[in-house]
C-alpha cells in the first residue's frame, strides 16, 4: 500500500530560470512526481490583432517581429508573404532568395537558442548555453550588418525586402556557413549528441504519439519528432523553396531528445539550403514597388510558413481598406503547448522542464 | 499519394462530400470556403474528420472575424496524408454567439476556442474548460470584437476618435481589483 | 611551585551525574511523548545517556581492561543505529496503514 | 579525576550543551525542530567523549547518530503528514516528569552514595587500534552478532517499508 | 651577498642557511617551536600553550580558507568563462581580480530578508552550520611533514562525521525556510545523504586498508613509504569517492539541492545578503576542503617524489588542492545535471557495488602483502597493475551490463527527401479531454 500524501501545489513560474519567459505552470505534485498541470498564459499579452486593425498593412510588420522575437525573420516572412498573397503582388527573384537565406539563418539562430536553452534546462552549468549563444550571436551580427538591427529586424516588406545586402555580406556569410557554423556543429555533435546524462535525462521523457500529435495540431520539430515527415517549405513550398534540395529530419519516438536532435540536424539542413541560395542568387531588384498605404481588395487570405517553432499561419482579411479588418496569427507556441499536459502528467519535475524546454516555446508568441 | 504542394479544395468539392452524409449541413459554398449551419456544424466537423476524401485529421488554424451583422468562426483544415486545405466558416449571432466546440475532436482546439472565447465572446458548447486565457477574468468585454468599446465614456476606438479628456474618468476603471490574484 | 590560579577538577561523580540527567530527560521525553518519533527520541537520549556513563566508567574505574567500556558504547551504538532504522521502518509502515503516528491512537490488537 | 583546567571546562560547556539541548528535545513544539536539536545534543555527547578519552567512539558517535540516525529521523518526520508533525505529550505527561524525577533523584543518590575505585591510570592515548584488537580478539562473537543483528535490521526495514504492489514507472532511465 | 657569489655557493648550502629559524617557511614548526619556546620562558601554564597554540593554527586556517573563498570566486568564475568561451570578470583590477571584493561588497549592502513564518533560529543557524564543517575538515589535513594542527588517530572517520553534518545543515536551510521549493531541494538532499554515505564510506576503506591508519598524515607517510601515491593503488576508490563526493557537495552534475532550473535555488532560495554570501562561500570553501581531503588521501599530500626537499610542503599541498578543484570545475562547466532517481539509482546500483567489490580485493592483497612477506618493491607495481586492471574491468562490465537501455532508438534522426504521412486513425480528443481539460 502506497503511502498517502497530499499533494502540493508548486508554481513555476512566472518568475523562474526556466520558463523562457513568464510562462506559469501550477504543477500538483505528489513526491517529486507530477499529478495534474495547470498552464496559465497571459502575461505578455499585447493584443496586436487588435492593434493591428487600427494601423495600415506596412505598419504591421514591427508587430510581427515582438511576437516571436527569436525568429523575428520568420515572422516578417509570413506575414508579408499572407498580404502579397492578398494583394496578389509578384515578388522579384533576388528577394525570394534573400527571403529563404535570412529565413534560415533565423532558423539557426533559434534553433541555436532553442537547443542551449533545452540544456540548460537538463542542468549543465550555462556552457551549452554559452556556446549556441556564440554561434547564434554570429548569425545576429550578419542581420545587424544588413537592416541594422539584431533582433526585431523589421526586414521583410510587401513586394521584397527592405535593403540590399551590402557588399561584405556574401564572404562573411560564406564564412561562416562554410566554416565556422560546420565546426560548432560537431562540437555540439561531442557535448550535446553524445552526452550520455543527456540521453538518460531527455529519453523517453515528454514522449507524443503520431496519433495526438496531428490530433493537437502539433507542428514543427514537435510533430516531426513523432515520426511525421511534414514540413511546410516541402508541402506547401514558399518563396523559392521547391528549387531547393534539403531533407526532413524525422524522429522515431517523439520524446526530447528526438526534438533536439532534429532541431541541429535542421541547422545542418539550414546550411545545405542557404549554400544553394547563395550559389543561385541572381541580381535585380530587391522589391517592388508597393504604395507604403496599400489597399488590398476586399477579400481574405490564409499563408502560412514553416517558422523554427512550427507553422506559423497568417489569415488576413481586408474590406478594401488600408487596415487590416482582421488579423490573426496561427501562433505554434500557443498551440504546440496544448499537449503539455499530456506529456508531462506521471513524469518528475525535472522531466517536466526538460520536456517545457523540448516544446522551445516562446512566450511573446504564446501571448501576441 | 500526397499532392507535391498543397491543394486548396474548393468550397463546392467540401460541400458535396458533407451533402453525402449531412443533406442539411450546408448552408452555402463558394470557391473559397463552405458555409455550415450551425446547428448541424458539431456531426458536419465529424464527417470532415473522418471522411476518406475531406480526410481533416489536422486542424491547421481557427478563429473568428467580427462581421458587425455576425460573427464568423473561420476554421482551417489540412489533411498531410494527401496534403490538401480547405477551409470551413460557421456564422453565429453577433449578440450572443454559440456554436459547438470541436474541442472533443480536435484537442489542438482546446486552447484556440479559449483564445476566440477570451477576444471574441463566442460561446463554445461543450467546451471542457472555457476559461478566459490571455485576459484577467474580470475584463469587460471582448477586445476584438468591433464595438469593442476600449475606452471609457462609450468611445470607440480609432486614432480619429481618440479622446482628448473625458470628464469623471480616471481611466483605471478596467484595470484588475487584485492585481496578481486575477480576480 | 606556586599554587596555580585555576584548578578545577572532574570526578566521575559529574559525569555521572550528567548522564542521568540526560537518561532522565530521555525517559520523560519516551514516556510523554504522543509521537511514535517523539519516543524514539526519548530513547535515543537515554541510549547516549547510557553511553555517557559507560565511558566514564571506562575513564575512571581501576579495571583490567579499561577500554572494555569504550567497546561495549561501540556496540550501543552499533544496536541504536539499528533499531532505529527498524523502528523509523515500523512508525513508516504503521502510518502506511493506520494514517497516524501518534501512540495513543494506534490502540488495535491487529491490523 | 581529571585535574586539567581546560578539560574540565570543556566539559561543563559540553554538558550544559548536551542536557540544554536535550531539554529543548522536549519542549519545542515542532517535531523538525526537535529533531534537529537532538543532532546538537548527539554532537554535544560526542563532545563529552572526547573529554572522556574516548575519541573512537566520539566520531562514531558523530558519524552515526549526528549524521544518520538524525537524518533518518527527519526522513520519517517528513514522511509523516504535516498535522502530525507536532512535539505533544499523551496524558502521561505528569506521571512521566514524576517517574523521570524519581530515577534522577535515585541515580544521583546511588552515584553520590557509592564509594567507587577510582584508578589514577591518566586518559588513554590513541585507541582506535585497541579497540580494533579488543573487536577481533576477545569480543569477536559479539562483534559478529552485531553486524548479523545490522543485516536483520537492514532487511527487516526493507520488508516493513516495502509497498505491496510496485506502481509501474515509466521513467526508470535504467 | 653579490650575484656571482651566489653562483658559488651549491643549492644544498643555500637552503641550509635558512634551515632551522622561525622565517623558514618550508615547514611551518619552525615558527611554531619558536612560539611554544617564549610562550614556556614566559611561564604560561601548560594548558595555556595547548589553547594558544590550538588558536593560532585555527586563525591560520580560517584565515587561509576566507582568501581561498574568496579567490575562488574568481578562479571559478576565469575558468568557466574560458569553458564557456568568454572572457569571465576582468573589469575590476587586474584580470578582475578584485571581482570577489566588488560582490562581498554587494552582498554585505543587501537586506538580509527572513520570511516571516521562519522558526529563526534554525533559520539564521543553517548558513553558519553550513560553512563550518568546511572549516573543521582542515584540522587533521596535514600541510607538511610537521605541520598538522591535530593528529587526530581517526582523522579519516572524523573527516567523514564533519560532512554528515554539512547535509543536515542543508536540510535546516531547506525546512526553516517555508518555502517549496526549499524544502524539495531539503528533502532531495536528505535521500542523496542516506544513498550516497555508503560508497564514499566503503570507497575510503580501500585507502584505510592499504595504509594500515585513519591518521591523515599515517596516509601520506605511507605513499612516501611506498613511493606511490594512493591515487594508482587505488584508481577505483578515487573515481566513487570522487563522483559521490561531488554529489554530495551538490555539484553539476548532481546538484539536484539546488537544481536552478528545476526549483530555483532549493535550499537558498529563500535567503538574501549575507547569509547567501555564506552559502555561496561554503559552496566553495566545501569544495576546496574535499579537495585537500582527495589531494591528501589519493595524490600525496605535501609529498611529491623529491620535489618536496626542495619546494615546501604547503606549496605542493595547495598545488594539489587546486589540481582536484580544476577537476570539479571542469566537470561543473560540462555536464548536466542527474534527475534525482538516476543519481540514487547510480549510488545503489553502480558505487555501492564497485566499492564493495573494491574492498574485498584490496583486503585480499593487504592479506598477500602481510603473509608473503615480500617488500614492498615487490607488491606496489603488482598492485598498481591488479588494482588498474580491476578498475578497467569493473567500469567496463558495468557499462556493459547495466548501462540505461536508451539505446533503443538511434540517436540520429531518419532524412526523407518528401513529406511522408502515414495514414493514421483518427484519436478522439474527448479522450484526451477527458481526464480534464483545464482552467
Amino acid at each position: 500500500m502506497p503511502i498517502k500524501v497530499e499533494p502540493v501545489e508548486v508554481n513555476i513560474g512566472p518568475q523562474h530560470p526556466s520558463t523562457h519567459g513568464v510562462f506559469r505552470m501550477v504543477a500538483k505534485i505528489d513526491g517529486e512526481r507530477i499529478v495534474d498541470v495547470k498552464m496559465v498564459v497571459g502575461y505578455l499579452h499585447r493584443s496586436m490583432e487588435k492593434l493591428a486593425e487600427e494601423r495600415t498593412f506596412t505598419q504591421n510588420i514591427p508587430f510581427t517581429d515582438r511576437m516571436d522575437y527569436l525568429a523575428a525573420m520568420s515572422g516578417n516572412l509570413g506575414y508579408c508573404l499572407s498580404v502579397e498573397k492578398l494583394a496578389n503582388i509578384e515578388v522579384p527573384e533576388r528577394a525570394q532568395y534573400l527571403r529563404v537565406i535570412f529565413g534560415e539563418l533565423q532558423r539557426v539562430a533559434s534553433h541555436c537558442m532553442a537547443t542551449g536553452a533545452f540544456i540548460n534546462d537538463c542542468g549543465a552549468w550555462q556552457t551549452p548555453v554559452m556556446w549556441c549563444f556564440r554561434d547564434r550571436e554570429r548569425v545576429l551580427d550578419l542581420f545587424e550588418m544588413t537592416c541594422g538591427a539584431r533582433l526585431t529586424t523589421n526586414y521583410m516588406r510587401i513586394g521584397g525586402v527592405a535593403f540590399d545586402i551590402p557588399d561584405e555580406f556574401l564572404p562573411a556569410l560564406e564564412k561562416l556557413v562554410n566554416d565556422e557554423l560546420p565546426k560548432a556543429f560537431e562540437e555540439y555533435e561531442e557535448l550535446i549528441v553524445g552526452n550520455e546524462i543527456i540521453m538518460m535525462r531527455a529519453r523517453d521523457v515528454g514522449v507524443v504519439t503520431p496519433e495526438l500529435a496531428i490530433n493537437a495540431s502539433l507542428s514543427g520539430p514537435m510533430l516531426r519528432s513523432a515520426g511525421i515527415a511534414w514540413d511546410i517549405r516541402k508541402a506547401d513550398p514558399y518563396c523559392v523553396y521547391d528549387r531547393m534540395k534539403f531533407d526532413i529530419p524525422v524522429g522515431y519516438n517523439g520524446d526530447a531528445y528526438d526534438r533536439m536532435t532534429i532541431r541541429i540536424e535542421e541547422m545542418k539542413q539550414s546550411l545545405r539550403i542557404i549554400r544553394q541560395a547563395v550559389g543561385d542568387l541572381p541580381g535585380g531588384a530587391h522589391k517592388t514597388d508597393v504604395p507604403l498605404a496599400i489597399r488590398p481588395p476586399a477579400g481574405e487570405a490564409y499563408s502560412r510558413v514553416e517558422s523554427p517553432k512550427g507553422e506559423l499561419g497568417f489569415y488576413v482579411v481586408s474590406d478594401g481598406g488600408p487596415a487590416p479588418y482582421r488579423w490573426h496569427v496561427r501562433a505554434p507556441s500557443l498551440i504546440n503547448l496544448s499537449v503539455l499536459r499530456e506529456m508531462t502528467v506521471g513524469q518528475t519535475i525535472a522531466d517536466a522542464i526538460v520536456t517545457l524546454g523540448s516544446i522551445d516555446i516562446n512566450v511573446g508568441e504564446v501571448d501576441r | 499519394m500526397p499532392h507535391p504542394r498543397t491543394m486548396l479544395l474548393s468550397g463546392e468539392e467540401v460541400a458535396d462530400r458533407i451533402r453525402r452524409s449531412l443533406p442539411e449541413a450546408v448552408q452555402s459554398a463558394n470557391d473559397a470556403y463552405v458555409v455550415l449551419e450551425p446547428e448541424r456544424m458539431y456531426e458536419a466537423m465529424r464527417v470532415i474528420r473522418d471522411d476518406e476524401q475531406l480526410d481533416g485529421k489536422f486542424l491547421t488554424q481557427l478563429c473568428s472575424v467580427d462581421m458587425v451583422t455576425r460573427i464568423d468562426m473561420v476554421y482551417h483544415f489540412a489533411s498531410l496524408a494527401q496534403n490538401h486545405l480547405f477551409e470551413v466558416k460557421v456564422p453565429c449571432d453577433h449578440e450572443h454567439p454559440v456554436v459547438a466546440s470541436i474541442t472533443p475532436l480536435w484537442s489542438g482546439a482546446w486552447l484556440q476556442e479559449r483564445e476566440v472565447y477570451d477576444l471574441m465572446g463566442v460561446h463554445f458548447e461543450g467546451h471542457p474548460s472555457l476559461t478566459r486565457i490571455f485576459l484577467w477574468d474580470s475584463f469587460p468585454g471582448h477586445p476584438l470584437r468591433k464595438d469593442f468599446m476600449s475606452l471609457p465614456g462609450g468611445q470607440k476606438p480609432g486614432l480619429s476618435q481618440f479622446p482628448k479628456q473625458v470628464s469623471g474618468q480616471t481611466g483605471q476603471e478596467f484595470r484588475p481589483k487584485n492585481p496578481g490574484t486575477g480576480q | 611551585m606556586t599554587t596555580p590560579l585555576l584548578a578545577l577538577t572532574l570526578h566521575l561523580e559529574d559525569v555521572l551525574v550528567v548522564g542521568a540527567a540526560l537518561f532522565a530527560i530521555g525517559l520523560y521525553v519516551a514516556l510523554s511523548k504522543r509521537n511514535a518519533i517523539g519516543v524514539l527520541m526519548g530513547v535515543e537520549l537515554m541510549l547516549n545517556a547510557v553511553n555517557v556513563t559507560l565511558l566514564a566508567f571506562s575513564r575512571f574505574i581501576e579495571s583490567e581492561q579499561p577500554l572494555d567500556g569504550q567497546v561495549f558504547a561501540v556496540f550501543v551504538i552499533t544496536v541504536a543505529a539499528a533499531e532505529a532504522a527498524v523502528a523509523l521502518a515500523l512508525a513508516v509502515a504503521i502510518y502506511k496503514h493506520r494514517e497516524t503516528v501518534n501512540i495513543d491512537e494506534i490502540d488495535l490488537l491487529r491490523w | 579525576m581529571i585535574a586539567d583546567n581546560g578539560i574540565v571546562i570543556a566539559f561543563w560547556l559540553l554538558a550544559a550543551t548536551t542536557i540544554g539541548c536535550a531539554l529543548m528535545v522536549a519542549a519545542v513544539r515542532e517535531l523538525v525542530q526537535a529533531v534537529l536539536f537532538l543532532a546538537l545534543t548527539f554532537v554535544g555527547a560526542a563532545g563529552m567523549y572526547i573529554v572522556l578519552s574516548a575519541d573512537f567512539v566520539a566520531v562514531v558517535q558523530v558519524l552515526i547518530y549526528a549524521g544518520a540516525v538524525s537524518v533518518l529521523m527527519t526522513f520519517a518526520v517528513m514522511l509523516t503528514p504535516a498535522a502530525d508533525r507536532r512535539n505533544s505529550e499523551t496524558v502521561f505527561q505528569v506521571p512521566a516528569l514524576i517517574l523521570a524525577g524519581l530515577v534522577l533523584a535515585i541515580v544521583v543518590f546511588v552515584t553520590l552514595d557509592t564509594d567507587w575505585a577510582i584508578s589514577d591510570r591518566g586518559a588513554f592515548s590513541a585507541t582506535a587500534a585497541s579497540l580494533g584488537e579488543a573487536f577481533l580478539k576477545p569480543y569477536v562473537v559479539p562483534f559478529e552478532v552485531a553486524s548479523v543483528l545490522l543485516m536483520v535490521a537492514m532487511i527487516g526495514a526493507i520488508v516493513l517499508t516495502q509497498e505491496d504492489e510496485v506502481p509501474p514507472r515509466r521513467q526508470e532511465g535504467e | 651577498m653579490t650575484l656571482n657569489a651566489l653562483r658559488l655557493i651549491p643549492m644544498r648550502s643555500l637552503l641550509d642557511l635558512i634551515t632551522g629559524y622561525w622565517w623558514d617557511l618550508r615547514d611551518f614548526s619552525n615558527l611554531t617551536r619558536m612560539i611554544y619556546k617564549h610562550l614556556e620562558d614566559w611561564g604560561f601554564p601548560d594548558w595555556s600553550i595547548y589553547v594558544i597554540s590550538g588558536l593560532i593554527g585555527t586563525l591560520g586556517i580560517i584565515a587561509f580558507i576566507g582568501g581561498v573563498a574568496v579567490i575562488n570566486i574568481w578562479v571559478e568564475r576565469r575558468v568557466v568563462g574560458r569553458m564557456q568561451s568568454r572572457l569571465g570578470p576582468n573589469r575590476l583590477g587586474p584580470f578582475g581580480l578584485l571581482q570577489p571584493v566588488a560582490d562581498a561588497i554587494k552582498l554585505m549592502q543587501k537586506e538580509v530578508l527572513q520570511p516571516a513564518s521562519a522558526p529563526g533560529l534554525i533559520y539564521t543557524l543553517a548558513p553558519i552550520a553550513f560553512t563550518v564543517p568546511g572549516i573543521a575538515v582542515f584540522a587533521v589535513v596535514p600541510w607538511g611533514r610537521h605541520a598538522v594542527l591535530a593528529s587526530l588517530d581517526v582523522g579519516l572517520l572524523y573527516i567523514l562525521g564533519m560532512s554528515s553534518l554539512a547535509v543536515l545543515s542543508v536540510f535546516m536551510a531547506g525546512y526553516s525556510s517555508n518555502n517549496k521549493y526549499s524544502l524539495f531541494g531539503a528533502m532531495r538532499v536528505i535521500a542523496m545523504l542516506v544513498s550516497y554515505e555508503i560508497p564514499i564510506v566503503a570507497g575510503l576503506l580501500g585507502v584505510v586498508l592499504f595504509a594500515g591508519t585513519m591518521d591523515l598524515q599515517g596516509i601520506v607517510l605511507f605513499q612516501e613509504e611506498n613511493w606511490a601515491f594512493m591515487v594508482m593503488l587505488q584508481p577505483l576508490a578515487f573515481l566513487i569517492y570522487f563522483f559521490a563526493i561531488s554529489a554530495e557537495l551538490n555539484r553539476t552534475p548532481a546538484d539536484i539541492a539546488e537544481a536552478e532550473s528545476e526549483i530555483v535555488g532549493g535550499y537558498h532560495t529563500e535567503y538574501s545578503g549575507m547569509k547567501f554570501g555564506l552559502f555561496y562561500a561554503a559552496e566553495l570553501i566545501n569544495a576546496v576542503s574535499v579537495s585537500a581531503i582527495i589531494a591528501t588521501l589519493f595524490l600525496g599530500g605535501w609529498w611529491a617524489y623529491k620535489l618536496d626537499e626542495l619546494v615546501p610542503g604547503w606549496m605542493i599541498f595547495i598545488g594539489k588542492v587546486y589540481g582536484v578543484y580544476f577537476l570539479f570545475v571542469w566537470t561543473r562547466g560540462t555536464l548536466p545535471r542527474f534527475r534525482i532517481d538516476q543519481l540514487l539509482a547510480f549510488a545503489w546500483k553502480w558505487l555501492t557495488p564497485m566499492a564493495i567489490i573494491n574492498v574485498v580485493v584490496v583486503a585480499a592483497e593487504v592479506l598477500a602483502w602481510e603473509e608473503s612477506g615480500w617488500s614492498a618493491g615487490f607488491w606496489i607495481p603488482v598492485f598498481i597493475a591488479v588494482n588498474g586492471a580491476l578498475t578497467g574491468a569493473l567500469i567496463f562490465g558495468f557499462v556493459k551490463f547495466f548501462a540505461p537501455k536508451f539505446q533503443r532508438f538511434p540517436t540520429r534522426p531518419r532524412f526523407y527527401p518528401d513529406i511522408d504521412v502515414p495514414s493514421l486513425p483518427a484519436v478522439t480528443g474527448a479522450e484526451f479531454m477527458a481526464k480534464g481539460g483545464q482552467a
